[in-house]
Formats: structure tokens, C-alpha cells, sequence
């Protein structure tokens, strides 16, 4: 394990210092100067020169990704140019949101998927396995923003049941049930792909596993269909959990749609506008914190998919 | 392939992509209107309003019309970028896989750095460097499939690698380039053709997502994503101007989907019903 | 010997759906089982022995298969009746996949795979089962049980997988052991450690046994009787001397002259036997298209099983001609 | 208009409105005043006001973009300012009142300003403001040798430079403004509460917090203190007890305000109808009647606001002067107004000069809808068969109103005349970025929105001296014409108002207007920019908002807003 561990430190070092350079050069080559954004519509040229002076922006950028990674390594990623906060107090605000968006969208995707997908995956052309069939084909066709649009049209604006934006109301208590209110339309929005494609998944799984000979050996050892059931499920949990999650971190860019849709403050839109107004240090950072969830999210599958399945465990 | 003939997913996405595909083809004639041409005082004009059969949307432009017209540009831009990357990805897969050791390393590394960039955020990247434009949209989105083709040929092509054939075929002396492309390449391709078939939709609503963005096309020119963003403004009063390019986009994710199902199954019965959407390849970071 | 039949299969037939139509993989079986005694069943792959061996627990084929006729009993449990076979099914009745490797669960290790069967039959305490997994891990002659009852499938080699099964089949101390196959995987040595246990069990528990094998030789160590399976039927059985030293069946001769068992290829593929089965309406002597000594009347009608006497059976004209 | 629209992600988020003049006064805007005057205002409440876009840094002194400054204003005072509680049909632009300075005093020949400072006055960090104070700020903005010299905040008020010489404290209350050159419109512009206002910040705060970090704790004299800000969620500011003008008729009375950026229209108009709003800015035009219908009060008013393309002199095309006219003849603004903004603009059909700033004149009867006219005109330029060019626009930006549609409508007009114009659109930054640094060369006309209360604005935009990139000149057309700068000039430099002056009252004399009045004439005429229209920068709020007061500027305060 520990030798895994260091592997897989060593990895990350490299992907993430690649990823650093690749932002960093990218964000340059946005057409426009944040410079003489900043200086705004009056200044001089020799203002701006001025301006871009103090952002040190005026040194080669080889020099520039030195200063930053030296800054970043430790745990520095600068102040937003454009709104002068810590772009790690900015971008660790935005991130909470979006992982309750995510959470709240596998919750449900999970919830569907999961169940669907096992029950068609034991009585496949079954009915359930006909419903599943439908929901996994809509799901993966739905485009999210456009779904997210349907559900404010349905239920927020023809039967006003819930927030059409935002994430607490404002008067409300901003507790816990005014924030699942506000969750659950985006939530839903942003579930549609995760579950179809979990529930493709999951049947897949369960229908292979369904298929191997032990099944058949552990019904000649005469187990009630319950146990049987659970070796099915257990085998077929490796599987499962790859593809959770892989849409987990997928999600964590893929609901920038809802974020839009529901203008709800999280990291994918922070992104786009980071990107988009070339907020260089917010991009930076922002490319690098995703990044580095996503290298987590698979550590966590590559760490949970052994605790089902030893003959990776002892590979 | 007759087999793919007698599946019926197929050969209702294939009709519907089909006629959707001809009928924006032929938007110039069957088009009724200039999908620019504005109806002064007709704006958000409700479904079946005479002369407006789609009605019109907030700038009072007709919908059918721009649907027609727009589903040019959202199915070019959906489509052409998954069929040059498999080209440009294939290429470097095969000589990733051919060639092997430092070449190999070299390109297989570059694509983990980028699969480390969720897919969206490189393509939000690639267009906002690029700038906006037809041309422009699809380079970034063949950018932002290369490194997934590159994994999946490189994949099915090693795994090919060992066979006899192969091995026959390098004892023969056959050239490099023979060996990949007489070889290699036809044992593979069937593994190509569901890739490209299952990411297909995948990709159509993903490039309508950036144009929703606002990141791929230049306006007044319409496409589907942008009609969507743009009618998202009036909701509240027209909601079918946002809904009516939304279904279409909807109709056609769902037939190539039940293609990509349908050509999934004839070509590789071993997994049945593979999960389109879900070619891990596209939700894995690395 | 005249100990009870405990086991008896009455006209089995069990069907498979091909493309449109059904096609009967077993086709009127009989075949009775007497206490602690071996049966041995012969047959080419494909002739549906495996099949059979599955309905005789009550299990039709996956997918898409169906036991379409016949009765199944054991001790007058209806075999085919779900709820009645579950009762018995590793209980009393103890089975032993061909697939040693494929037929362990991968994600459960020796020991928990055997204490489930025993907690699964019998109202036990999970430390006096782990008790008893233990001994039957050393009664099928693994070294260490400890650590096997610790260790997973995948740990094991093919010989040692194949013993845990046994441990597994024997775990509730079944009176009856049904084996598909069992050593074809494992190489000579292990076979005959096999064989050597299964026939100590006999001596010891008296237990009764049902052996599938494609190998006469084990027929011969293991068995009081065999039958000769082709083609979904029976085409000859009787005492395991008897059927070597006479054999009366062309197709039994042929058997024995290649001695050991044609592979699977000379064998009729599911896809021919549909064909043939349309060809000659599925009546008359299955193997008369191979047949050297085939007659016009073999295709004819059904052929019935004559008596050659002390249990020897055969369905086959030049037989019922000479009696 | 330089609005770091940088958190706006749906394009077309932004859709100004506002009415026509005929419908004008139709509106609730009236009847709404009068609640704010009858009524007696009562104290407390927390009003949410649903903004266009993510705020800029709250740093008054360097803050793009009118949608900031409405909110850092609130928090804030200046030396002197428009009376922000006289309503847009009370004249336009509001008189200029003492905040911070509570008179001031023109020396005859325009250089020297004398500013009496008000005493007692405290920051909210509770130190005094003083003369000091106001020096220090200047210098921050002006002095590049002062510790806290902030280049961002000189950037924004690169013009000023140009007439500035010095800031000397007389005494603890008073400070004198010497300029370089007579500039009439220094007093409109220290009053300015666009991108970079001259605001007091408490110099303790600053020396605090540091240029940067001052945008994070905002510490002015105004009468709301900063709460928090979480970026792309709210920002909150609450009542600032001892606000030196505070006072049970005109506030400030709100206990909070909450700010929510939401750049998209149709989102703020949802939650202003779901009730999370109270009061939002530019709604979706076609909102309107449903909103009025539902009760809600749509006010919108006349401002110094000019949405515009300027034509690229460096074109061949456009040297000519009757190619220019035939484009501004060949555009229905009319119906542009009326269909496509549902009479929530105003189109600028009476010269350059916008209504609310001053020189305003609606007697001058510029270009009215004539594509004949057009036609004949492009025809006499030898462009018989029409002609073909590029224009290029912002998709949006706060202020901007709707470019892309409204481009299109024009495009289409131009169709009709036989002129073909291509659109180029791009995201906010990188067209701005490109704009402001001259970089449209290669096409036909850039567009623009904005606007000043003064008439200086018109030199900046089309004078030879802003050219821009040069001492904060908006002039990105290259236009130059000698004759009208002369005008201009004379306009800028001339003597300050005696007293009884009509227009002493914004620091100008009779005769400067007059000239400004004329220079707007002759510009017209030569017509450097394709005039559009002109934002009514309406906002909605229901019922329970009272006492909000629609100025002819495009900022507003809370101050006099109170909750019934």
C-alpha cells in the first residue's frame, strides 16, 4: 500500500505540474488583456504599463509560472486580479456549493441508477428493466441546461414549488431545509446523465455477474435468492462504484449547465467567468483545484474497489 | 451489415437523424423564412401562428426557420470534430502503439495531462483561446476528443499488437505503416466504429452546451444552443421559444444514442448494451 | 445389490430456445439411483449431461432453458418443484461444478463460502460451523485449513478450488453427491487424490453418487453402474463390467474404441441437431446418421429400451431384433 | 459602461429598458414619487435588490462599471454631488449639492476651487474626515509619489490629470483644487459617480488594509457600512447609524441591503415575482406588462446615455461624410424602441448629446427614419449598388443593453438600404479590451454605451485631443474636426457662472452650455457616430418599496428608500 501510496504521489506531482503549465501558457493565449481591462476605458498607455507592472505581469512568463508554482507549493494561489480576494478563500466558497450541487445530483442519480439498474439487471425485459431502459435513454439524452429550463418552466414558474435560482432565499433562514429546497431542481437538472449512465452501468454489472458460473454453483448450494442476491451485488460493486465514481468527478465541471441554468454560485461558473474575464490567478487556481478533487475522486474508487474485490486487493 | 439492418433502434435513430440531417441540409429550400429576417411586431409569436408555424422567438425571427437553419450549424459542429479527432486520434494512437517505447511514453503522458482537465473545462479553455466561429468551435472540440480516441485506439491496438498475424506480418517485413494500417487498423476498427457511434450524441449536446455558453458561434448566426440560451429570456412569457430547439436537439441525442446502442450490440454482442453515455473514457479525468 | 432407489428420473426432457423454436437438449431421460451407489454417466460434450445433471436439482439451463417434462425424485421430493428441491438442494443433495475456478464466488473467501451453505441448512452457531468447515477442509485434504478457510478463490490452484468445492458440496454431509465433471480440469495426479477421497467418503458415509465424466477410466475406479448419454438421451446403461466388457450400442463401442471420449467437436453442434432434429422429426435412433450398422428402420419410429438382463439396457434395433 | 461584467455567463442576460418618451410619463414613475412624498417613511427592513452583474472591486476610486458604482456609492460621499433625490422629470441632470464640502468657491478665472469642508463628519471606521483626508485621497489617486499611490484609481481619471495641478490643504476644513487650465466641468466631474469616483475613503483604512485589500472592507462616510460580500452570491450593507446627513425625512432608513448579482434578466424578473427580490434593475423588456399588470412599479427615466457605433474614420469608407448621414437616416429607431425593446429606450433622434446630460436639446431634430434619403445619399457618395462593411459589438456588458439583437435589428435596417453589414460580436472582456485600446482598426464602426451628466463627455468621445489610449479620451473612431474641437474647447475653458447664472448650479455658465449646445450641432451634422438609442434605465420593485427616487443619472441611492 505504501509503496501504491508514493506511486501515485509521485503521479499526481507530474500530472499536476503539467496541468499548471498548460493553464498557465492557455490562460495567455486568451485573446484580450486583462491589463487593460483593469485600467479601465480612460487609461494612458503609459498607465497600463504602470498597472501591469504591479501585477508583475510585464516579466517573462517563464519567470511568472516560477513566482507562481514557488507561491502555489505553498498553498499560496495569490489574490483575484479582478476581485482582489484570496483565490483560495474565493474558490474554497464556490466549491462548497458545488459539491453540495453534486452531492445532492448523485444522491439522486445513485438513488435511481442503483436501484434501477440491479432490479433490471435481475429481471431483465422485465417491466422495471423496460421503465429503466427509458429513464437511462432520457437521461443521457437530456441536454442539462435545456432539462434544467423545462424544470424551471414546470416547476417553478407553472406550479411555483420551488426556487427558480440561488442557493438560500434571502429572507429565508438559510437553514438546512431552505438550502434542500433550493437544491433539489438543480440537483435533479444535474442528476439526469450520472443516473442514466449509472443505471446502463449498474444493469450491465449485474447481468454479467448474473451470468458466471458461481451463481449457478451457489443455487446447487441451495442459498435462498436473498444471499444469492447479495453475491450478485457484491461481485458486481466493483464495477458499480468505477462508474460512480467517475461521474462524481465528472459532475464537478458538468454541472457548470445547472450552475447556469439556476445561477447557482459554484465552481463551474466561477471558472467560465475566471476564464472568460482572464482572471489569471482565479483560473489558475480554480484548473488546479479541480485537478486535484479529480486525482482524489480516483483515489477513492481505486482505494474502495479493493475492499470488494481481493483479487485486486492482493494483485 | 445486415445484422445492424435488422435492429430496430437503429433503424429508427438512423431515419430520424436521417431526415433531420436532409431537412436542415436543404434549409435553403425548404426553409420558409430568412432565419434572420426579423417580423417587426411578432415577437415570441405562440406555436401555430399563421405563417410562423414554430412561432417566433424574443427577437421575432421565425423558429422553424432558424431551427432548420440552426441545425446545420449544431450538427456540423457536433459531428465533424468526433470524425477528424478518430482520424488525427487514430494516427497517433496506432504510432503510440506501433512504435512503443519513448514515443509511446511521450504521447500517452500528454494525454494523461490533458484527461486530468475535466472535459468541459478544456473546452471552455480551447474556445476561449480560440474565439468564437464555426472553424474555431470545432477545433476546440476536436482538441478536446483526440486524447479519448488516442486511449481507446491505443488500447484496442496493443491488445492486437501480440496476435499471430501481426507477428507474421512483422516477420514478413512488412513496413510500419502496412503493418498499422493493413494489420492493425481493420482489427480494430469495429472497436472505433462503436466508439464513434456511442460518443456521437455525447458530443451533439456537449457542442450545443458551448454554444448555450455562448462560446462556439457567432451570432446572428443560429444554432441550437444558442436559440436555447436566447429564448431562455423569455420563459416567463413564451417558454416554447427556448423548448421547440430543445426537443430537436433532444430527438436527435435520443436516435443516435439508440444507434450507438443498436451498432454497440451487432458489433460487439460480448457487452451487451454497453453503456453509451457512459464510455467511461469520457467521465474518467485519467 | 438391493438397497432402495433414492433418486429416480422418469421421462426427463428439458428444452432450449434456439433462434425461434425449442430444441430438446434432454429428451426423455429415465434413470433411477439407488442407495450409496455410484452411477456413472458417459457422453460426448454437448450430449447435454451437464444439463441433465442441473435438472436433476431442479435447475433449467440459462439462459432461456426450461425443464418441459418428466419427473424428478428424490426420496419422493419433487425435484422440480422449487420449494422442495430448495429443502434438499446442499442439504442432502451435494454438487460439484465441472469449473472449479468459475464456480468459487471470487469475492468471498473458502471459509465463508462453506459456512454459508452450513448456516444456509441447518439451525447452527457460526464458531461450531467454522468448526466443521475446518474439519471438511482437512477431510478433502487440504494441508493448512486455517489459512484455506482464509484464503480466496483466487489464492488456490486448481486442484486445491476443486477440494474447497468438495468441502463445500460436503458440508451439510449430503447423502447424495451429484459431480459434473469434476477432475476433467485437473491433471491426472489430482484426479486420482479425487477419486481416492470420493471413494473413502463412500466407505465412510456410504454416501451415493452421481458421476458425469467423459472418461472411462474413471468410470471404472469410481462406479457400480454407467449410462451412455448421447445426444439428450440414454443409450445404454448397466453395471459398470457389463457395459465395458459387452458393450451393445454402436455408439457405446465406438466410445470405448476411442478410448476416452471424442472431443467436442466431433460432436453435434446445437445448431446440426436443430437442423437434424427437423430432418427426421426427432424420431428413431438419434446417433443413425453416424451409425455404422444404421438400418432404414432406425429413423423409423421411437426406439424402445430392451433388457439385455441384470440391468443392462440398450435402445437400439439390433438388440430388440436378436431377443 | 466599463462594467468587469465578469461574472454575467449568459450573454443575453443583459436587457436594459426603459419607454419612449411619449409613454414616459404614463409610467408608475410619477405616482410613485408622489407615495414617496405623502407617505411618511418609516425605518428598518431589509430591502434585496437583484443587481446585473458581479460587482467589481469595491474600491470607489477604481471600480468599473455603473452597476458598481450604484452600489459603492451607497457607502460613500464625495466632495460634492447631484442631488440624488431629485427625480429625472425635476430637470435633468440634478443640481449639484455640498456632501463633503458644504459650499465651494470659483475663483473668476476657473483655476482655483475652494472646498469648505463639512465638520463632525466621521468615517465609519470612526476616525474624522478632514482636509487631510481629502488630500490623501487625491493623492492616491493623483500623486505618484505618495505611499499610497494606486495606479488602478489614476487610470480612471486619466482626463482629470490632464487639467489637475495640485490639492493643498488650507486649513483642517478646506482644501484648494488648482488646475492647469480652465476646465468648467471639473465640479460635474468630481461629482461623477461613474467608473473611479473621487470618494473619501478613511485614509486609516486604507493605510489598514493596503490599496488592494480596501476593496474587501470598504470604509467610507456614506450612509450604509459594508457587511460582507461573497462573490457571485451577495454583498450586504446595513445602516450606518450616525451618517453626519442622516435625518427622519430623507433616511437613511433601510436597516440592510442585500445586493444579489444575477446576470440573468429573466432569473432577477423570476425572483422579483417569487418575491426573493424587491427591487431588481433592467428587467427583460418583454416582462413589462405582465409586471405592471401584476402590480409591480416599473420606473424608468430619461439619462445621460448613448448606445452607439462609432464610425471608423480611418475607414475609406466612412471619410465621407454623406456615407455617415446615410447610415444614421437608414435606421428605424422608432421601431427598434417600440417592437424591440417595448418602449423601454429612447431613440436618439435629437443629436449626440443624450437627454440627462447637459446640452441636451429636443428642439434639435437630428436624423429621423429616411431610407430614401439614405439610399440617395449612399448613391451621391458612388455607392449607387449600397456597399458592404464590418461592425463589431460587445455581446453584452452591463449597459450595453441588448447588443446583439438590437445589432441585428439595425443589420437588418441597413439590409433594407442596401447595405451589407457583417456582425462581430465578442465576450464583454476581450471586446472591451479591444475597444479601449484602439484595437478595431480593420472595421467599419465599434459600439459603444455610455454617457456622462456633462457635456465634457462629447470632447472625450469625439474630440482630437481623446483620441483613445490618450489621456482618457473614448474616441475610438480617430474622428477629428478641427472646427467643432475649437467649439469644444472654448466650450470647456469657458469663464465660470456668475451668480443668477441659469446653470450655476451645475458650475457652468450660460454661455459654456451654449457653445456645448452648439459643438453638439455641428457633430450631429457631420455625424461621427450611428446614433441607436439611449437607456432608460428602468428598474422594478413591488409594493412595499417606497420613496426610490429614478434620477436622470444612472446611479441612484437607498438613502431616501424605505420599506412600507
Amino acid at each position: 500500500m505504501a509503496r501504491y501510496l508514493l506511486r501515485r504521489a509521485a503521479y499526481f506531482l507530474f500530472i499536476l505540474v503539467g496541468v499548471s503549465i498548460v493553464i498557465f501558457t492557455t490562460m495567455r493565449l486568451v485573446p484580450g488583456d486583462p491589463i487593460v481591462y483593469l485600467a479601465g476605458p480612460f487609461a494612458t498607455a503609459k498607465q497600463r504599463a504602470a498597472i501591469r507592472e504591479s501585477y508583475g505581469l510585464d516579466k517573462p512568463v517563464v519567470v511568472q509560472y516560477g513566482r507562481w508554482l514557488a507561491k502555489a507549493a505553498q498553498g499560496d494561489l495569490g489574490r483575484s486580479m479582478q476581485l482582489h480576494v484570496p483565490v483560495t478563500e474565493l474558490l474554497f466558497g464556490k466549491l462548497r456549493n458545488t459539491l453540495l450541487l453534486v452531492a445532492g445530483s448523485m444522491f439522486i442519480a445513485i438513488l435511481v441508477g442503483w436501484s434501477l439498474g440491479i432490479l433490471s439487471g435481475f429481471r431483465p425485459n422485465g417491466l422495471i428493466d423496460r421503465i429503466g431502459l427509458v429513464v437511462a435513454l432520457a437521461g443521457i439524452s437530456l441536454p442539462a441546461f435545456w432539462f434544467g429550463m423545462l424544470l424551471i418552466i414546470a416547476f417553478a414558474i407553472n406550479l411555483p414549488w420551488f426556487p427558480a435560482n440561488g442557493i438560500v432565499s434571502e429572507r429565508g433562514d438559510g437553514g438546512v431545509f431552505d438550502v434542500l429546497w433550493h437544491l433539489f431542481l438543480p440537483a435533479v437538472a444535474t442528476a439526469a446523465l450520472p443516473c442514466g449512465v449509472m443505471l446502463r452501468m449498474t444493469r450491465t454489472a449485474v447481468l454479467e455477474i448474473r451470468r458466471m458460473t458461481f451463481v449457478r454453483a451457489l443455487a446447487a448450494k441451495g442459498l435462498p435468492g436473498r444471499a444469492l442476491a447479495v453475491h450478485v451485488i457484491w461481485n458486481a460493486l466493483p464495477n458499480i462504484l468505477n462508474v460512480t465514481g467517475m461521474q462524481a468527478g465528472f459532475l464537478l465541471t458538468a454541472a457548470i449547465f445547472s450552475e447556469v441554468v439556476f445561477s447557482w454560485p459554484g465552481l463551474g461558473l466561477q471558472i467560465y467567468a475566471a476564464v472568460t474575464s482572464q482572471d489569471y490567478t482565479v483560473a489558475q487556481g480554480a484548473v488546479l483545484f479541480i485537478c486535484i478533487l479529480f486525482l482524489l475522486f480516483n483515489v477513492v474508487v481505486d482505494v474502495l474497489r479493493p475492499i470488494f474485490d481481493p483479487r485486486i486487493r492482493m494483485a | 451489415m445486415p445484422i445492424i439492418l435488422r435492429d430496430g433502434r437503429i433503424i429508427f435513430g438512423g431515419c430520424v437523424v436521417a431526415v433531420i440531417g436532409l431537412l436542415t441540409l436543404a434549409a435553403p429550400l425548404v426553409s420558409p423564412y430568412d432565419p434572420l429576417q426579423v417580423f417587426s411586431g411578432l415577437r415570441n409569436a405562440p406555436l401555430g401562428t399563421a405563417g410562423h408555424l414554430l412561432g417566433t422567438d424574443q427577437a421575432g425571427r421565425d423558429i422553424l426557420s432558424r431551427v432548420l437553419w440552426g441545425g446545420r450549424v449544431s450538427l456540423v459542429i457536433g459531428t465533424v470534430p468526433v470524425a477528424v479527432s478518430l482520424a488525427i486520434g487514430t494516427c497517433l494512437g496506432l504510432i503510440a502503439a506501433y512504435y512503443g517505447r519513448w514515443v509511446e511514453f511521450l504521447i500517452l503522458r500528454l494525454m494523461e495531462i490533458l484527461f486530468a482537465f475535466p472535459l468541459i473545462l478544456l473546452a471552455i479553455l480551447a474556445a476561449a483561446v480560440l474565439g468564437k466561429g464555426m472553424l474555431n468551435a470545432m477545433t476546440a472540440m476536436t482538441i478536446v476528443v483526440i486524447p479519448y480516441v488516442i486511449r481507446a485506439v491505443h488500447a484496442a491496438a496493443k491488445s492486437t499488437m501480440g496476435m499471430t498475424y501481426v507477428e507474421a506480418a512483422i516477420i514478413r517485413g512488412a513496413g510500419p505503416w502496412r503493418i498499422m494500417l493493413s494489420e492493425i487498423l481493420p482489427n480494430i476498427v469495429s472497436s472505433l466504429v462503436v466508439f464513434a457511434t456511442s460518443v456521437m450524441p455525447i458530443f451533439i449536446i456537449f457542442s450545443a452546451g458551448l454554444s448555450y455558453l455562448g462560446l462556439a458561434i457567432e451570432p446572428p448566426t443560429p444554432d441550437w444552443g444558442i436559440m436555447i440560451a436566447e429564448g431562455q429570456q423569455v420563459i416567463q412569457t413564451a417558454p416554447h421559444v427556448p423548448t421547440v430547439p430543445g426537443i430537436v436537439l433532444l430527438l436527435v441525442a435520443i436516435s443516435m444514442n439508440l444507434i450507438g446502442d443498436g451498432v454497440q450490440d451487432a458489433l460487439n454482442p460480448s457487452s451487451r448494451r454497453r453503456p453509451v453515455g457512459a464510455d467511461p473514457q469520457l467521465s474518467r479525468p485519467i | 445389490m438391493t438397497n432402495e432407489i433414492i433418486y429416480s428420473i422418469e421421462n426427463l426432457r428439458v428444452e432450449v430456445g434456439v433462434g425461434g423454436g425449442t430444441i430438446p437438449i434432454v429428451d426423455g431421460v429415465s434413470l433411477y439411483i439407488r442407495q450409496s451407489e455410484a452411477l456413472g454417466l458417459v457422453g460426448e460434450s454437448g450430449a447435454g449431461k451437464s444439463i441433465l445433471a442441473m435438472a436433476m436439482i431442479g435447475m433449467p439451463p440459462q439462459p432461456n432453458g426450461r425443464i418441459a417434462g418428466g419427473r424428478v425424485s428424490f426420496h419422493g421430493l419433487d425435484m422440480l418443484n422449487r420449494r422442495e428441491a430448495r429443502a434438499v438442494v446442499g442439504k442432502r443433495i451435494g454438487f460439484i461444478f465441472e469449473d472449479p475456478a468459475a464456480s468459487l464466488d471470487p469475492c468471498y473467501t473458502i471459509g465463508a463460502q462453506i459456512i454459508e451453505t452450513i448456516v444456509a441448512h441447518e439451525d447452527i452457531h457460526k464458531a461450531a460451523a467454522r468448526e466443521r468447515a475446518l474439519e471438511l477442509l482437512s477431510l478433502v485434504g487440504i494441508a493448512d485449513p486455517p489459512s484455506a478457510y482464509t484464503a480466496y478463490p483466487h489464492q488456490f490452484s486448481g486442484g486445491m478450488q476443486q477440494r474447497a468445492m468438495f468441502a463445500i458440496a460436503l458440508s451439510c454431509r449430503p447423502e447424495f453427491l451429484i459431480g459434473d465433471n469434476p477432475t476433467s480440469a485437473l491433471d491426472v495426479t489430482i484426479q486420482a487424490q479425487i477419486l481416492r477421497l470420493i471413494n473413502d467418503l463412500r466407505k465412510r458415509l456410504g454416501l451415493t453418487v452421481f458421476w458425469i465424466t467423459n472418461n472411462f477410466g474413471v468410470v471404472a475406479k469410481l462406479c457400480d453402474r454407467v449410462a451412455v448419454m448421447y445426444a439428450g438421451t440414454i443409450l445404454e446403461i448397466g453395471k459398470v463390467r457389463d457395459v465395458l466388457r459387452n458393450p451393445v450400442h454402436p455408439y457405446t463401442r465406438r466410445l470405448l474404441a476411442s478410448s476416452g471420449i471424442p472431443s467436442a467437436r466431433s460432436g453435434p453442434s446445437l445448431a446440426a441437431r436443430a437442423g437434424a432434429v427437423s430432418a427426421n422429426g426427432e424420431v428413431g435412433c438419434r446417433f443413425a446418421t453416424q451409425c455404422p450398422t444404421v438400418m432404414t428402420t432406425c429413423s423409423a419410429a421411437p426406439i424402445a429400451m430392451s433388457d439385455l438382463g441384470a440391468g443392462h439396457l440398450t435402445r437400439c434395433l439390433l438388440v430388440s431384433k436378436a431377443s | 459602461m466599463a462594467n468587469h461584467h465578469w461574472n454575467s455567463v449568459n450573454r443575453r442576460a443583459l436587457m436594459a429598458g426603459a419607454a419612449a418618451s411619449g409613454s414616459l410619463l404614463a409610467l408608475s414613475g410619477i405616482d410613485n414619487i408622489a407615495r414617496a412624498q405623502t407617505a411618511t417613511p418609516k425605518s428598518g427592513g431589509t430591502i434585496v435588490y437583484a443587481m446585473e452583474a458581479e460587482p467589481d472591486i469595491l474600491d470607489p476610486h477604481a471600480c468599473g462599471g455603473w452597476h458598481t458604482s450604484r452600489l459603492v456609492l451607497q457607502m460613500y460621499d464625495q466632495l460634492v454631488e447631484h442631488d440624488l433625490t431629485a427625480s429625472w422629470q425635476q430637470g435633468a441632470p440634478p443640481k449639484l449639492v455640498g456632501s463633503l464640502a458644504e459650499r465651494w468657491e470659483i475663483s473668476p478665472d476657473g483655476l482655483e476651487y475652494k472646498f469648505f469642508l463639512r465638520k463632525g463628519v466621521k468615517f465609519h471606521d470612526g476616525t474624522a474626515f478632514d482636509a487631510d483626508a481629502v488630500k490623501y485621497n487625491f493623492d492616491r489617486i493623483f500623486n505618484e509619489d505618495a505611499p499610497q499611490f494606486y495606479a488602478r484609481a489614476k487610470a480612471y481619471r486619466a482626463a482629470d490629470v490632464y487639467f489637475l495641478k495640485s490639492v493643498e490643504v488650507v486649513d483642517p476644513s478646506m482644501v484648494k483644487i488648482i488646475l492647469k487650465e480652465p476646465f468648467n466641468s471639473f465640479l460635474l466631474r468630481l461629482a461623477n459617480l461613474g467608473p473611479g469616483m473621487v470618494s473619501m475613503i478613511s485614509p486609516t483604512a486604507l493605510k489598514k488594509y493596503g490599496n488592494e485589500g480596501i476593496a474587501l472592507h470598504p470604509t467610507g462616510t456614506g450612509p450604509f457600512r459594508f457587511v460582507e460580500r461573497v462573490p457571485g452570491d451577495r454583498v450586504v450593507l446595513e445602516k450606518n447609524p450616525d451618517y453626519w446627513g442622516g435625518n427622519p425625512k430623507m433616511g437613511p432608513f433601510l436597516d440592510r441591503i442585500v445586493v444579489k448579482p444575477v446576470s440573468d434578466a429573466a432569473a432577477r424578473v423570476a425572483g422579483l415575482r417569487a418575491g426573493a427580490f424587491d427591487m431588481i434593475i433592467v428587467p427583460v423588456p418583454d416582462s413589462k406588462q405582465q409586471l405592471i399588470s401584476e402590480g409591480f412599479v416599473w420606473d424608468q427615466g430619461t439619462v445621460h446615455h448613448n448606445w452607439y457605433w462609432a464610425f471608423n474614420m480611418r475607414d475609406p469608407i466612412f471619410k465621407d461624410k454623406r456615407v455617415r448621414q446615410a447610415f444614421n437616416y437608414a435606421v428605424d429607431r422608432q421601431a427598434l424602441c417600440h417592437d424591440l425593446l417595448h418602449d423601454t429606450a429612447f431613440p436618439m433622434e435629437h443629436g449626440i448629446v443624450p437627454p440627462g446630460m447637459l446640452s441636451y436639446d429636443p428642439d434639435f431634430k437630428a436624423y429621423s427614419y429616411d431610407p430614401a434619403k439614405a439610399r440617395r445619399l449612399l448613391a451621391e457618395a458612388g455607392h449607387p449598388n449600397g456597399l458592404s462593411t464590418t461592425f463589431v459589438t460587445s455581446t453584452d456588458g452591463s449597459g450595453q443593453l441588448i447588443p446583439v439583437p438590437i445589432a441585428e435589428r439595425v443589420q437588418a435596417n441597413l439590409r433594407t438600404v442596401g447595405i451589407d453589414m457583417k456582425l462581430q460580436s465578442s465576450e464583454w472582456v476581450s471586446y472591451f479590451t479591444k475597444w479601449i485600446s484602439g484595437g478595431f482598426k480593420d472595421v467599419g464602426a465599434a459600439q459603444m454605451s455610455f454617457g456622462a451628466p456633462d457635456p465634457f463627455w462629447l470632447e472625450q468621445t469625439i474630440g482630437c485631443t481623446f483620441f483613445v489610449g490618450e489621456v482618457g479620451g473614448l474616441n475610438t473612431g480617430y474622428y477629428c474636426n478641427p472646427a467643432i474641437d475649437e467649439v469644444m474647447k472654448a466650450a470647456r475653458q469657458a469663464q465660470p457662472p456668475k451668480n443668477g447664472d441659469p446653470y450655476a448650479a451645475w458650475g457652468l455658465s450660460k454661455e459654456a452650455v451654449a457653445l456645448w449646445a452648439k459643438a453638439n450641432r455641428m457633430a450631429t451634422e457631420d455625424a461621427p457616430l450611428l446614433l441607436v438609442l439611449s437607456d432608460l434605465n428602468p428598474f422594478v420593485y413591488n409594493k412595499k418599496v417606497h420613496g426610490k427616487v429614478q434620477t436622470a443619472l444612472e446611479w441612484f441611492t437607498f438613502r431616501t428608500i424605505w420599506l412600507g
